[in-house]
């Protein structure tokens, strides 16, 4: 019953703000089920971890501590987008002079959006995560439009047109899977939920999970932002208002990469690790190049944040195609360290571009001196997504080389590292130009009200302490590696 | 219905998706092409009842109704409702252009043949047999949506990936447990009419565009 | 820490470096009290500083690869920001501060890959197992992992050719802040290859540690000689880290080259020599930095020709300076003639041994030693007598005054610590030798010091600081009575003579670069100057000039062959790059069809 | 070694060393001046006249350009101090193993660098032209000779292992074949041009000149005056016989006392006086003989002394 609570919350806070016409107060509602849906997730995270997965409406949910963690991530990020959705929907109100029919369509679908996310991460059935997955694009390609200029539109076209070519791929790899489940005697009801797929996995017709894997890797990869899909991400980033731009940067490229997650337990089973360890290798390495090459003369901050997002899954990628517990554990840890940061930042950003009024690189200077809150925040994502100490991403990503090396992977970790040298050299010069220097003029602006500066000073804050200590996550990160590396 | 009637209807059904496929690629006028997309839109439900009948299956003969329903009848519609404004519009100097295109789909279907046969080979039945012609569908609807400039096109490429995928879940499947068949059909729906908004959106905002020239958003 | 331990573990050899680190770090605090550095006043900073300083303590102490290298980045990143506090008021901070990222993730990077690479080979992380494991390791993975440590820390030690970010942070980094990064955090790259090299490796062929020495070598050349050429004060005072980080390598370079041919007394001499050298190094760069910083903050520059006459103006400040000069130097009775004396010992005494790679290397190194010596002495002959003596070249020198006590305070303990290791050097070569013989694992047949005297166990090579101390002071005395009472008529103050002309004036004194021009010259291969003058003549004639104007700069040439090259190149790759994604959703399209058409062939 | 050195002993020699040195310098000068002027065909001034120059200057005032800081006065004193304690500790008469506290190459090398760094420094602190650009060339020679000279020194060191004075002259004593092998000629040839290039002769600096352009040493001095100027003079002269004598020792030891006693000490001293005396000599023909360099083609000498230095160590190590 918990589970289906969990799905409820959000819809709750969408309720809340339709009822409520997207007023402030009705905002906060959902800002606090975003919370409760935290608290929520923690706490099944702490009974999963003691006494096992557990399951909810009639076997279509299940929980394990894979699911729980995502629950979590997706649980922290939402708090914080909608938090900053507040002011999003008030400027919304501003520009439609008062009317706040829009702010309020605003504040539901980005309920919607959390809401099917977490039916994602909670489906007990390949088939219902494929159709959340879906969703979600649907829902977000109204929220990538929502600006209605000339740029979001062509944005939120690229968006749904590459994503459902993608998402339909991906269905194909599933009708595979499905088959390869039937044949393997696999009831036609259940062959598709995790469990039987696991169960009955080592008999799987080899050839046909070549295949299926092969796809839902192109397929699934298309909403991570893996190259060669990846194209639709930088746009939709740029051009979504902030809060969406972080859910989608911070969980929806995760969640979709979840799906790959549990798909290569899959096919590990079917075909031994040998197989989806290359082709991950080959898509993450291809994804890391690419990122690296773009980032050198990029000129819009948003898009910069949106590569860099490119650069984090393919690292993630990496790490899965290790595939040992270890490595998965970093996997998890660096979606959480990845999500807080780089939302953190999609929000700053998101603020910096209503205070200056460009996204522009050359249009922002002097940031430090002249905003010091926001360029301070920005300055410190940045360094916890260059992955620098004492923030989580650096443990994650030191863990993750450890682990190439230990499965031999050693030479993908040096292209890797090339790379990200590449990406730090490129994105140190960008910040410099934004951020130092001399005030331009004397008088400062105001620094952003309290109740906004907090929840991204209070989301580096996390990111830091889990970078430092190890106690509140170890267990969890443990069990839910076991669920995906044997 | 015996053995050879049912492969001979099956095979017919099958067959027509892939040749309205072929002929979406051949046609010009956006209005014949949308009559195109409702005739493979009815071709698969055929294939649905025709399996349904065969394995007497009441969950494939829903879905078959919900298949035809949607992509035979209302998605159709829809997009000549959309369209409607300029339904005369036509695809007038494709990025690649016709002649090729059909050279290109050959290719396709010859690849997707290659490709095809060992999932035939696993799946053994009559129907999977013609799990090739699924994948074919499937590429040309890519080659549509690399190939064509009109937004209408673009939708077009959509669904015929989308027909393909599901074909070939007829084919070797029989289908999926009735829910999923029912919310996948609805998100293509729902995926479709978004894509319908934002191009009625595109064309209020900047007129009758093509989509080359949404090129605004680059490094 | 999450997936992997957190521990420390302090031995001696670690214990040394923490120890310097605390002395030099306690002196940059004192002189922190009084240090009214524009960004340094700034809250952020002065929490930034401690962290900075507690990092630069523990690094020594982490005993596995997960510890070592969060605390080694941490160091980076908190030292990074201490560099960019001035950004506010100097745009060169900002490019400083981008070099100094960049450099630092490099080695940052490299060290990764080498320090994991040792870990999974030995199946575990901690220091102490992979000391145990090392010696059963393939040989490539022993050289690989050592040469990307070397890189690594060459990096942080500020080793040719990754030192560029050294002379561009030193200068734009507040005094304490740029203190600390030369008398400390450099150290602590020299610890890391002894510590990779012999403690974890324990030591390994005869090529590593040649490279060592050649890196070594080449750092000492060019840091010197780009010191000996600087006009700006702290700049000078880089390349000159640049130089004595050359010299330790040189050191440790020989010891293990010693090592790896047997001769353990001989590696436990050098290693000994080189570590001496850091210790004092630490000690006289610290009070030569905090009172260049002083001196800065007394006349608002540190650009020797906009300096002069500071000895009489800043009475303790300017001994302070010359103090650490002398030391530096290498000169008696200061504790840098120590460590080289002690180097050049164990270098000589490695000859007689008959082997060819020693038998050239080392020859070598004495020239090494010898040159950069020689040009040490002339660049602080230059900083002082140009900065502190003769006449103020601007009107702020001139009205220079002393700083506060607590400034001068820091600085001075440091400058007192240079003589009395200068005089009694046993006070710290037994603490030294117990760590060369922790780290190498040896035990040092017979002690280095007798009492008074420094000696090479085994060989008649002896010396007696204490005693050349004391007969320096002693002859002086001497001299300077003699002259008192040959002469009783009070000393008569004149006029300087040059050439007659009527009155001596600050611009026809020897300026910085006109100092610098002979060696310039005679090394211009190396230097590359680039000059150009301008001259304007009256108009009436072209034979007569108003005034002529000359220019010289001197551009680091691994920056301009090495590094703007490479970055050219990154940018046209870059731009070669963006051209693909074009908006195209076609295009885009595209992508996916030939992913899946290749994925289907392959699979098929 | 032989031993019987009783502390007592070791402080006289010292002290004997000292006085002779300090004498011996200006009468050096004077002989060196004195073959000149025979060579030019002029009587030239007695032999003994730098002395009576000393003198002379020392009864002079002092005089000190304004703006000086302490330097200035100070720089002469420790210049004369550096030699003095030079000639205390080197092995110049007798080789006494108990002056092996110190009696080091590299620490004479280092002492005379302090004076040599303490003198620019005066010269700079005058805060004149002529001081800047004296102490400039000085320095850049300086530092251009320390490798030759520290090279050479190795060679030397070589056979003896060891820098030790006294052990590298009792070794060679012991095995006079070492004084004919290549090495030892090379180190020679490489010692005899940084001697001169540190003590300002010709062909690397003109002690007689005042013409500012071409002028090192004299432009270092240029501001002293009466007796600071004496204790300049006497310390360079007393640097000349050191090194001279050095290197007598070093070439040829025969005749250095290797025991304590009078007698010995006075063949020493015949010994060694008679050597600088031919050195000196033998020094002043080859000025007269060639003209100054230009001051940048003072490096290539420099250059090839350290080339020639370091063909000696190699040499040294194949012929041991």
């Amino acid at each position: 019953m918990v589970l289906v609570t969990i799905l409820a919350l959000p819809l709750l806070g969408g309720a809340a703000i339709a009822v409520g016409r997207g007023r402030r107060a009705s905002a906060w509602v959902a800002v606090a089920t975003n919370g409760a849906t935290l608290v929520l997730g923690i706490l099944i995270a702490v009974r999963v971890v003691k006494d096992g997965p557990i399951s909810g409406a009639w076997g279509v949910l299940r929980a394990d501590a894979l699911s729980v963690f995502m629950v979590i991530v997706i649980g922290a990020i939402s708090l914080l987008a909608s938090w900053l959705g507040i002011r999003t929907m008030a400027r919304e109100q501003e520009l439609e002079n008062g009317s706040s029919v829009r702010s309020s369509h605003y504040g539901m679908l980005v309920q919607a959006f959390v809401g099917f996310m977490l039916l994602a991460v909670l489906a007990a059935n390949v088939g219902v995560l494929w159709v959340a997955v879906e969703a979600t694009t649907i829902v977000t390609a109204f929220l990538v439009g929502y600006r209605r200029t000339r740029g979001s539109l062509e944005a939120s076209w690229k968006y749904i047109v590459i994503c459902s070519v993608g998402i339909a791929l991906a269905f194909l790899g599933t009708v595979f899977v499905y088959l390869a489940a039937l044949h393997a005697g696999g009831h036609s009801a259940q062959a598709l939920d995790w469990t039987s797929l696991m169960v009955h996995a080592h008999r799987f017709s080899p050839s046909l999970m070549r295949f299926a894997f092969a796809l839902i890797v192109l397929g699934y990869g298309t909403k991570v932002g893996l190259a060669p899909m990846h194209s639709w991400l930088p746009d939709a980033h740029s051009q979504a208002p902030a809060p969406v731009s972080a859910l989608m940067s911070g969980v929806l490229l995760t969640v979709a990469f979840y799906a790959i997650l549990r798909f290569k337990a899959v096919t590990d089973v079917a075909l031994g690790p040998g197989f989806a360890r290359t082709l991950l290798v080959v898509v993450a390495l291809l994804s890391l190049a690419l990122a690296a090459s773009l980032l050198i003369t990029q000129r819009d901050y948003k898009r910069m944040l949106a590569y860099h997002s490119i650069e984090h899954m393919g690292l993630i990628a990496l790490g899965a195609a290790a595939g040992i517990r270890l490595a998965i554990a970093a996997v998890l840890l660096h979606i959480l360290g990845h999500g807080l940061a780089k939302s953190v930042l999609f929000l700053t950003s998101g603020e910096i571009m209503a205070a200056e009024g460009t996204s522009q690189i050359d249009g922002v200077r002097t940031l430090l001196a002249r905003r010091p809150a926001l360029g301070g925040v920005f300055g410190v994502g940045l360094v916890a997504l260059l992955g620098l100490p004492p923030f989580s991403l650096f443990t994650s990503e030191l863990v993750m080389v450890r682990a190439e090396f230990e499965v031999g992977l050693g030479w993908a970790a040096v292209l890797a590292m090339v790379a990200m040298v590449v990406i730090f050299i490129a994105v140190v010069g960008h910040a410099r130009h934004m951020l130092l220097g001399p005030p331009t003029s004397s008088h400062l602006p105001a620094p952003p009200p309290r109740w906004v500066a907090t929840p991204l000073i209070g989301g580096l804050a996390v990111c830091g302490f889990i970078g430092v200590f190890a106690w509140p996550l170890s267990g969890l990160l443990e069990a839910a590696a076991r669920v995906v590396a044997s | 219905m015996n053995g050879s009637s049912y492969s001979s209807a099956l095979t017919l059904a099958a067959g027509a998706v892939l040749v309205c496929a072929v002929a979406i690629l051949w046609l010009a006028s956006i209005r014949s092409v949308i009559r195109m997309v409702a005739a493979q839109g009815l071709a698969l439900g055929l294939v649905a009842v025709v399996l349904g009948v065969h394995l007497h299956d009441a969950g494939l003969l829903a879905a078959a109704a919900v298949v035809i329903a949607v992509k035979g009848v209302v998605i159709p519609v829809l997009l000549g409702r959309a369209s409607g404004g300029n339904s005369g519009s036509r695809e007038s100097r494709p990025l690649v252009n016709v002649p090729a295109s059909l050279v290109a789909s050959a290719a396709l279907i010859v690849l997707a043949f290659v490709t095809g046969r060992s999932v035939a080979r696993f799946v053994g039945t009559t129907a999977g047999a013609l799990v090739p012609i699924g994948i074919a569908t499937l590429l040309i609807g890519f080659f549509v949506l690399v190939a064509r400039r009109r937004p209408t096109f673009q939708i077009v490429g959509l669904l015929m990936v989308d027909n393909g995928i599901a074909l070939t879940a007829f084919l070797c499947t029989a289908g999926f447990p009735f829910l999923i068949e029912l919310g996948v059909s609805f998100d293509v729906l729902l995926g479709v009419l978004v894509l319908m908004v934002l191009s009625q959106r595109l064309r209020i905002e900047f007129g009758d565009v093509d989509l080359d020239e949404l090129q605004e958003l680059h490094d | 820490m999450p997936l992997s331990g957190f521990s420390l573990a302090l031995d001696r050899f670690g214990a040394l470096f923490v120890v310097i680190t605390a002395v030099v770090g306690i002196c940059a605090m004192v002189f922190r009290l009084g240090y009214a550095g524009h960004g340094l006043a700034s809250r952020t900073a002065s929490c930034i500083l401690p962290l900075f300083v507690t990092t630069l303590l523990l690094v020594p102490a982490a005993s596995n690869v997960t510890t070592f290298l969060f605390l080694w980045e941490l160091m980076a990143i908190t030292s990074l920001f201490l560099v960019l506090t001035d950004h506010g008021h100097r745009s060169e901070v900002q490019v400083a501060g981008q070099w100094y990222a960049v450099m630092t993730q490099l080695g940052a990077a490299a060290l990764i890959l080498g320090l994991v690479l040792l870990a999974t080979r030995a199946g575990s992380q901690s220091f102490a197992v992979i000391a145990l494991r090392s010696a059963h390791m393939p040989e490539w993975v022993r050289s690989t992992a050592f040469v990307l440590a070397v890189v690594g820390f060459g990096s942080k030690a500020g080793a040719v050719p990754l030192h560029v970010w050294l002379p561009r942070a030193h200068p734009e980094a507040p005094g304490p802040v740029s203190a600390l990064m030369s008398a400390a955090m450099v150290n602590l790259g020299v610890y890391g290859i002894v510590r990779v090299g012999m403690g974890l490796l324990g030591g390994g062929p005869a090529w590593w540690w040649l490279l060592v020495m050649f890196l070594g070598a080449v750092s000492a050349m060019f840091g010197s000689l780009h010191s000996a050429t600087s006009r700006d004060l702290k700049r000078l005072l880089a390349y000159s880290t640049t130089d004595n980080v050359g010299l330790m390598l040189l050191g440790v370079g020989a010891s293990g080259l010693f090592a790896s041919t047997g001769h353990r007394t001989l590696a436990i001499v050098a290693l000994v020599a080189a570590l001496l050298h850091v210790v004092f190094h630490a000690v006289f760069k610290g009070s030569l930095f905090l009172s260049a910083s002083s001196v800065q903050q007394a006349t608002g520059s540190t650009d020797l020709d906009e300096l002069g006459g500071l000895l009489q103006r800043m009475p303790v400040s300017g001994p302070i300076f010359l103090v650490g000069g002398l030391a530096i130097a290498a000169l008696p009775p200061f504790c840098g003639f120590v460590s080289e004396w002690l180097l050049l010992q164990s270098m000589l005494h490695g000859l007689p041994s008959s082997n060819v790679t020693i038998a050239v290397a080392m020859p070598v190194g004495v020239g090494v030693l010898a040159l950069t010596g020689g040009l040490t002495a002339f660049t602080f002959a230059k900083a002082i007598g140009i900065g502190l003596l003769g006449l103020p070249r601007t009107e702020r020198a001139d009205r220079a005054g002393e700083v506060r006590c607590s400034m001068w305070t820091g600085a001075g303990l440091l400058a007192a610590l240079c003589l009395v290791f200068g005089v009694a050097p046993s006070l710290v070569i037994p603490a030294v030798v117990d760590s060369a013989g922790t780290v190498m694992r040896l035990h040092p047949t017979g002690a280095l010091t007798h009492g008074w005297q420094i000696g090479l166990p085994g060989v008649p090579g002896m010396l007696a600081p204490g005693l050349l101390a004391l007969g320096l002071i002693v002859c002086t005395g001497l001299v300077a009575l003699t002259r008192r009472l040959v002469q009783h008529s009070p000393v008569r103050l004149t006029e300087a003579w040059g050439c007659g002309r009527e009155l001596q004036t600050a611009r026809m004194e020897y300026t910085a670069t006109s100092f610098g021009e002979p060696l310039t010259r005679v090394f211009e291969d190396v230097l590359n100057p680039s000059r150009d003058i301008d001259v304007n003549h009256v108009a009436e004639s072209r034979y007569y000039t108003e005034a002529a104007v000359i220019h010289t700069s001197l551009e680091d040439a691994f920056e301009r062959h090495l590094y703007r090259p490479a970055d050219r190149g990154l940018q046209r790759w870059g731009a070669v790059a963006r051209r693909v994604p074009n908006g195209s959703v076609h295009r885009y399209l595209a992508f996916g069809l030939v992913a899946l058409i290749i994925v289907l062939v392959v699979l098929a | 070694m032989s031993t019987g050195w009783s502390y007592v002993s070791i402080a006289a020699i010292s002290l004997l060393q000292v006085i002779l040195v300090m004498l011996g310098g200006p009468l050096l000068l004077g002989l060196m001046r004195k073959v000149r002027c025979r060579m030019e065909g002029r009587v030239g001034p007695p032999i003994r006249q730098p002395l009576l120059d000393l003198r002379k200057l020392a009864r002079r005032e002092r005089t000190r350009p304004e703006h000086t800081s302490w330097v200035f006065p100070l720089a002469p004193v420790v210049l004369v101090a550096t030699t003095l304690v030079v000639a205390a500790i080197a092995p110049l008469l007798a080789t006494d193993p108990a002056f092996g506290w110190s009696a080091d190459l590299f620490a004479v090398v280092f002492l005379f660098l302090l004076g040599s760094v303490s003198l620019a420094l005066g010269a700079l602190d005058t805060g004149t032209a002529f001081g800047g650009m004296g102490a400039s060339r000085a320095m850049t020679i300086g530092a251009l000779a320390e490798p030759a000279l520290l090279v050479a020194i190795l060679a030397l060191s070589v056979p003896a292992h060891s820098s030790n004075l006294p052990t590298i002259i009792t070794r060679s004593l012991a095995h006079p074949a070492w004084l004919a092998t290549p090495q030892r000629v090379l180190a020679l040839v490489a010692f005899v041009i940084v001697i001169i290039a540190e003590s300002g002769r010709l062909p690397v600096d003109n002690p007689m000149t005042h013409l500012e352009l071409t002028m090192i040493h004299e432009a270092l001095v240029l501001e002293y005056a009466g007796p600071d100027l004496a204790l300049v003079k006497l310390a360079e002269s007393m640097r000349l016989v050191v090194l001279f004598t050095l290197l007598a020792d070093l070439f040829l030891p025969w005749g250095i006392a290797t025991s304590p006693g009078p007698s010995h000490l006075a063949v020493a001293l015949v010994a060694t006086a008679g050597k600088v005396a031919v050195l000196g000599t033998a020094v002043a023909v080859f000025e007269v003989t060639v003209a100054k360099l230009r001051l940048f083609r003072v490096p290539e000498l420099l250059a090839g002394a350290f080339v020639l230095a370091i063909l000696a160590v190699l040499s040294a190590l194949v012929v041991p």
